[in-house]
């Protein structure tokens, strides 16, 4: 006897057709959603207008062995009938509304966790596949033992200093050439927007290269900008910048101080498109 | 002694996948870079010169793997070990685990309606999937997640090579899940380190 | 498929010696003494391209296995001290990820500029982090946090405890957004977000 999971997935065909009616091994099913899946693929029966009465007497007569399976998967098909039974019994009621006022389908339950289960049998399907591929390369058979003891994961050393100094540092590398394979994407303005936002309902003010640097592209810094001109269109900031080639600092606007004060409505002083390469300029 | 030689060496006498950064720490002259151009220039070695076998990228990391053609032959024998198959069932709680990882038995067996409990004690035993941590609620229950071995028994070189959920026949809509609480492995006893 | 190759397919995935019998059985076109033109064929071929293995003669039988030299370099590898420190870029990758959890691959590479995925794995593998659930969004990629044994391990009851000071970068000071910016999904919103 096979262990459960070493036994060879093989696709099943447990049923035939003998005159019209279903001739089910049941012992062939992994359990009561299987087999009504079965049920409804075979007949061709729309998953959404699931025909109760006929599927409740189907599944009923395949289950008619059942306590060969023994007590505990005996038992998971019983549930299932009576659920089936159940239902059918309140398709005969009226229909109770839900909160929207629709009238609820007593089969929306059973039809949400076909489609569930479905959706996974569908995946371990494709699992099954990808086992098959990778069962076609072959590691080598023999890897002789190493003379040295094979390498022990060693106790943990790192201090929370160590991680929070990497921390400090995030963003700080130099981008390389290579860095193109990071697919590029639309850098949308709205999250720019929100990362000042947010950073300013932290901080009184924030350096505009500390916003960018993290992210070492040029679209980002461009981005960051805009976002940085339209909160101080909608007056939420204000931009400023001491001098030409200077390092631009947004500030919260509750938080100007009025000996600074930023006199044009645009929150922007010597505001030309910046350009933070520029060499230093004798000024 | 050349790069492509060191690296060589260390994937043949591996029987796991090794990572450029694992790879990386045989040699000073060596960064992950370096390791993947090393690995580049194997790779076109073995094509030009048709070696049966070539790099392959599996679970995060490199592994000298045999090239599929040979397959016909290498099934037939004996003194070559046989890939082991895992049951419907076991494919079954496996896809489950994988896509809805962290997750406990119950819910398992919510979704496949029948109990599981078998089953996922032998794929525990094969470090196919390993406790990850604990739900909150009552009991707080294991929850499960997937190992590296995971990825090595599929060929997958990361859980980005499962099928997307959106490429399978049938969308379900989500669930609502509970946020889980990122626990840590605790009780594990790390079974997924090898 | 030469002869060659197949005979290296079988040495190569045999967990045993084979003898030149043995590997007769494999093709009708070869005899004993043809199998030894093939492995002499397939030596001198190993020994021209400087590959870091050889076939020897054990037990009877041919097999696959490291040339000696190059046995100083796995005993090397094998003693480089396992990391029981954490790599320079594991330790940033551990940073964003205690700041900004839960977050998926692709956003810790957004931040890095550089692929993460070997240096996550080694996380995972030491169990500081773990998957704790899926982003919405094409593909529902995986989302990291740190575990219970990252929060004794650093001594942080929980993670508000984790400093937060002025001078952290601001990506890491970003509170976790519920709105994951996994690749592709911008702009989606996530409408039937559960």
């Amino acid at each position: 006897m096979k262990s459960p999971v070493e036994a060879v997935a093989e696709p099943h065909n447990p049923t035939a057709n003998v005159d019209g009616a279903f001739v089910v091994e049941l012992d062939r099913f992994q359990g009561p959603l299987d087999l009504l899946l079965h049920l409804i693929r075979e007949q061709d029966i729309d998953i959404f207008d699931i025909p109760i009465g006929q599927i409740t007497e189907q599944f009923l007569r395949a289950m008619s062995d059942v306590e060969r399976l023994g007590l505990d998967r005996a038992g998971e098909f019983l549930e299932m009938a009576a659920t089936l039974v159940r239902i059918k019994a309140q398709m005969l009621m009226p229909r109770r509304t839900d909160a929207l006022g629709e009238l609820e389908d007593p089969r929306a339950e059973l039809v949400r966790r076909l489609l569930e289960y479905e959706h996974f049998r569908e995946a371990s399907l494709r699992l099954a596949e990808a086992q098959a591929d990778r069962g076609r390369h072959y590691a080598r058979g023999h890897v002789p033992p190493r003379t040295t003891s094979q390498p022990v994961v060693a106790e943990l050393e790192c201090t929370w200093d160590e991680v929070f100094a990497a921390a400090l540092r995030v963003g700080e590398r130099p981008k390389g050439p290579d860095d193109h394979v990071v697919a590029q994407r639309a850098v949308p303005i709205e999250e720019k927007i929100g990362l000042i936002v947010q950073t300013l309902a932290q901080l009184a003010r924030v350096e505009f290269r500390r916003l960018v640097e993290p992210f070492g592209d040029k679209l980002h810094g461009v981005v960051t900008f805009m976002a940085g001109l339209e909160l101080s269109k909608r007056r939420q900031l204000s931009m400023r910048q001491s001098e030409p080639f200077a390092d631009i600092w947004l500030y919260r606007r509750d938080d100007v101080d009025p000996d600074e004060a930023d006199v044009d409505g645009t929150g922007m002083d010597e505001a030309d498109t910046e350009d933070a390469d520029a060499p230093d300029a004798d000024h | 002694m050349r790069l492509t030689q060191i690296i060589e060496a260390l994937l043949f006498a591996s029987d796991a996948p090794l990572s450029a950064e694992d790879l990386s720490r045989v040699d000073e002259r060596l960064d992950e870079d370096t390791v993947e151009a090393v690995i580049r220039e194997l790779r076109a070695e073995y094509e030009l010169s048709e070696r049966s076998f070539q790099i392959y990228e599996v679970a995060g990391g490199f592994q000298l793997l045999t090239r599929p053609e040979f397959v016909s032959v290498l099934e037939r024998y004996d003194s070559v070990p046989q890939p082991s198959r895992l049951s419907a069932p076991a494919l079954e709680v496996l896809s489950i685990i994988a896509y809805r990882q962290p997750l406990g038995r119950a819910e398992v067996e919510d979704i496949r309606g029948v109990g599981s409990s078998g089953v996922l004690r032998t794929l525990v035993e094969r470090e196919l999937v390993a406790p990850v941590g604990r739900a909150e609620g009552l009991g707080r229950p294991l929850l499960y997640g997937t190992t590296r071995k995971f990825l090595e028994h599929f060929g997958f070189r990361s859980l980005d090579d499962l099928p997307r959920p959106e490429e399978l026949p049938v969308v379900l809509r989500e669930r609502p899940q509970p946020q889980q609480e990122a626990d840590g492995a605790e009780g594990t006893d790390g079974t997924d380190g090898t």
